[in-house]
């Protein structure tokens, strides 16, 4: 259960990135976001997600009530969810394996529980046999699979991945959001903010479109530009 | 806290010095460097002050009896002196123990030659006189003056104990003087090196924020991301404070010896004297700094 | 090189320091540190130098002529005296002058009180022999013992240049041995320093070395990556270098007099003594440090 | 004039990421080079500039000869070129302004020709409004513009772009690559590497495809899966 009212977010520099947003996306929905660059879609997932604070209205994500969430449990806020960073974000010194079982290991889960997974989500992006490599030894959208298994792998509630598909090839990309929708029939929520108009047109689902940090679509079964 | 994330704080710490080798041996060099030279400074100024010590028996005067004096008055001479401010031990030495004494001061050679021009013992039956403080030797020096009975041809006799003790007040303030510089240089170098260790610390945690910043991101707690960090301190901390003791066990014992030359030859303590107050202080230095400086300049970064 | 390029650079040097300010400052309070401690002790040292000469009246025996003796020997003892190894500078004093030297040593009131008590000049006439090297005093001593016409009651004679010999030696040996431990510490301590000083530079550096290769990325030629950098360490190296400045005037002005209570009485060396000295050494280490040791940890990068 | 000759590229972990290339680019060609996820395309444009040597073979890039160039020569080879990089590679403490401007300051360009030049790039990928950011005060596509901007400062004769769409939106997309179409006539050499199906079926272009570090079809006017 994710519910914006009113949310606005300036960033100190005063850049307004969103206005008056009002949005709410129920339990076990899949949800498209699209806009034109710098539309305020990342913002978005970074107010999720609790990276920045929203600056006026209320953000409500499962439980937890963003605008007065204290700051020793934004670590379990953060657990609800499973994120795919725009840029990766992965920690350049651990191996492509110890990326995706430290989030296991951050949440208490057992060295068996990790051993087990592991290897289970790297075989899931393709990556089996590149376990060992840093990120650095990666091509992008290695890098890009690593950060989505990273995401998937402690089975979150909500997923939110940004431009999952930006640098690997149209099969991969297919099959990336296949898999996510497979994930989304278990019930998990999934949001997924992307450009790829073939992708979205493609799926039917609903595509909330933002410019310039306001809705102005919000569609089930919707197109990339149908607005 | 689970005892396998125990285990993986532990393998993580050892695991983030050697992937971060660069920033690591920069932090555990500079701490070594510090306590080295801590530690040497602390090895020098206990050596000046044991020295120091060797140079006590400037606290005496030899107080000569005129030879007209009888036993009776000697005896009393003493009692008077025991009597005076300042005056911690007084010995009589007769005639014979006091030429004996002097002869002492000699090796055999000079002694050879000493004895020839003085065939015949000079010395007058005499007080030893052993007091406390020096600054307060020359109302001593007064006060035995005008006892009678002494040698009152104080020609000879009153510049003596004068000019000894002349010098002695000199070395005395001078090591006085010395002991405080030391202390005092010994305390900046403490500051200074504290200074040097945060700020090593706080550059590698700096440069590497960004792991920090992610772990956060993947909804890490606060104490998770310290831990290994607190770890890694700890191995920072115990391989600086090994390499400084390695490295002032060999100072101290072959080099310094041969740097110091001459003074040396009157005897460096030896070095067990210092062996478990430096294991100690390294330890202390380096655990301090590796955790305390570690989780301290991190907090800023646990704010994301 | 282009002049809009020197500019740039020099834009550029500033711009580098204010955006990686916390790299900056603790390199720039890293080095003020090192510069400190070395300027600290440099003065100590000096100030126990200077110290250490006032202490060189030590090197003086005073000769009795016996009373017997006649000019003509007198004057011929002098010229044996001054044909002496080891002997720098001999002076007669008659009787009274060296009443009046002796006296000069007391103040107004001790003066009084010694007189009082030594009604008549006690003194005969006198040689007063300052010689040059304390270790080789003792045959000194004892060939001016064997001159025929000085007092010869050496009981007293004896004992009085030899006890100040003794000190003296002591003094001495104390005085080369604490030289020669100052000299080696500030040699570690430069030596320590350098290295605390390159190493929190690599530091700098190396949190730095993304820029430096994405610069070569683009097409950048080595000389012009690393100017600003060395435009950077210039900065720094100034900068600290007046920071140390500054300190170490506070320090010795007005910190140092009290931390010495007592010794400090004596006298410090005013501060002008040390002032253009300091300067020169804390520029060339601060230079030294930031231009030398930034390029030099740069030249690894530059090979992307 | 590029030509590869044999080239192959094994990285020090024994990963071999290009084996017998033989390709040869005209002067003013425009050319797509497309391929799965890790088939080595990255590979190939940093053999271009040499980020990485060639492990074998011969490649020769304008006048000079890869294989055997100094090292001192290095920047004059990478002037030649202009490279937006898949990851960016941004100046992080120097302004949108700073990281465009930066690119000509190096080969000595006047502060006045700086001046001009800069602010009309900006506007060519619609950043004016930003140029006093710094890079992580930009989104995603924002950032990949100002790379663009960088990459086409100085007026290379050889383009290279890796995935300059990956994260702009459709519109966007086809305007950047009308772009690199129109620079192309100024007969400058083009080459992108790119994931997007539908640009390069529009574009009809050369297309050379790479698979597993071998090259499987080369053709003018291809489309993306023709192979
Ligand atoms: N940290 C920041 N400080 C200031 N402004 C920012 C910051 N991050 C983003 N912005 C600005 O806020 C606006 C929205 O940014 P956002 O990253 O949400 O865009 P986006 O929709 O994700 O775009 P893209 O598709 O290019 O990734 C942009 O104009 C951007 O320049
Ligand atoms: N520095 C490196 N060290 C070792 N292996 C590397 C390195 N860089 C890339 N690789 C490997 O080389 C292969 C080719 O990588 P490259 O980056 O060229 O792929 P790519 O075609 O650009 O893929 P993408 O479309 O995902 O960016 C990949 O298998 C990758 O894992
Ligand atoms: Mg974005
Ligand atoms: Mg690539």
């Amino acid at each position: 259960m994710i519910e914006f009212k009113n949310v606005s977010k300036t960033y100190p520099n005063g850049t307004v990135a969103l206005r008056n947003v009002n949005l709410s996306i129920a339990d076990g929905e899949f949800v498209f976001i699209v806009g034109h660059s710098g539309a305020g879609k990342t913002t978005l997932t970074k107010l999720l997600m609790r990276e920045e604070c929203i600056t006026s209205g209320s953000l409500r994500v499962n439980n937890y009530r963003l605008e007065k969430i204290r700051r020793s449990k934004v670590p379990y806020l953060r657990r609800e969810m499973g994120v795919v960073f725009q840029d990766f974000r992965l920690f350049d010194n651990m191996t492509v394996y110890e990326n995706v079982a430290f989030a296991m290991r951050v949440i208490g889960e057992s060295n068996r529980a990790i051993n087990k997974r592991v290897p289970y989500l790297l075989n899931l992006v393709n990556l089996a046999d590149k376990c060992d490599r840093f990120p650095h030894e990666l091509s992008g959208g290695e890098q890009q699979r690593v950060a989505f298994a990273r995401a998937l792998v402690n089975n979150p509630k909500i997923i939110i991945a940004d431009e999952p598909t930006g640098n690997v090839d149209p099969q991969m990309s297919l099959e990336i959001i296949d898999l996510l929708i497979r994930i989304n029939k278990l019930d998990k929520t999934v949001i997924v903010v992307t450009h790829e108009k073939s992708l979205v047109d493609y799926f039917k689902k609903r595509v909330v479109c933002i410019g310039d940090g306001c809705i102005v679509s919000d569609k089930i079964g919707g197109m990339y530009d149908a607005h | 806290m689970r005892i396998s994330n125990i285990f993986y704080f532990i393998k993580q710490g050892f695991l983030g010095i050697i992937r971060n080798a660069v920033m690591s041996s920069a932090s555990i060099l500079i701490l070594a460097s510090s306590m080295l030279v801590l530690g040497t400074f602390w090895t020098v100024i206990a050596n000046i002050n044991s020295y120091m010590d060797s140079l006590d028996e400037l606290n005496v005067i030899l107080l000569y009896i005129a030879p007209e004096t009888d036993e009776a008055r000697t005896e009393q001479i003493g009692d008077e002196i025991r009597a005076m401010d300042n005056v911690t031990n007084v010995t009589f030495l007769s005639k014979e123990e006091a030429w004996e004494l002097e002869l002492q001061k000699y090796d055999e050679t000079q002694r050879a030659i000493f004895e020839q021009f003085v065939k015949l013992n000079p010395l007058p039956d005499t007080y030893k006189i052993e007091f406390a403080e020096i600054e307060k030797s020359t109302p001593l020096l007064f006060q035995l003056s005008s006892i009678e009975g002494i040698d009152l041809d104080l020609k000879e006799q009153g510049k003596n104990p004068k000019s000894v003790i002349d010098i002695a007040n000199k070395v005395e303030s001078f090591k006085n003087g010395i002991s405080m510089i030391c202390v005092w240089l010994l305390i900046i170098l403490l500051v200074v090196s504290f200074f040097v260790i945060m700020n090593t610390i706080r550059l590698t945690v700096f440069s590497r924020k960004q792991e920090i910043i992610i772990m956060r991101y993947v909804g890490a707690t606060s104490s998770f991301i310290v831990a290994p960090f607190v770890v890694e301190g700890i191995i920072i901390g115990v391989l600086s404070s090994a390499i400084a003791y390695g490295l002032q066990y060999y100072l101290y014992t072959y080099v310094m010896p041969d740097m110091l030359g001459n003074f040396a030859s009157t005897g460096l303590l030896p070095f067990s004297e210092f062996s478990r107050i430096l294991a100690i202080a390294f330890l202390t230095v380096g655990l301090f700094a590796g955790i305390v400086a570690s989780s301290m300049s991190m907090r800023k970064y646990l704010k994301a």
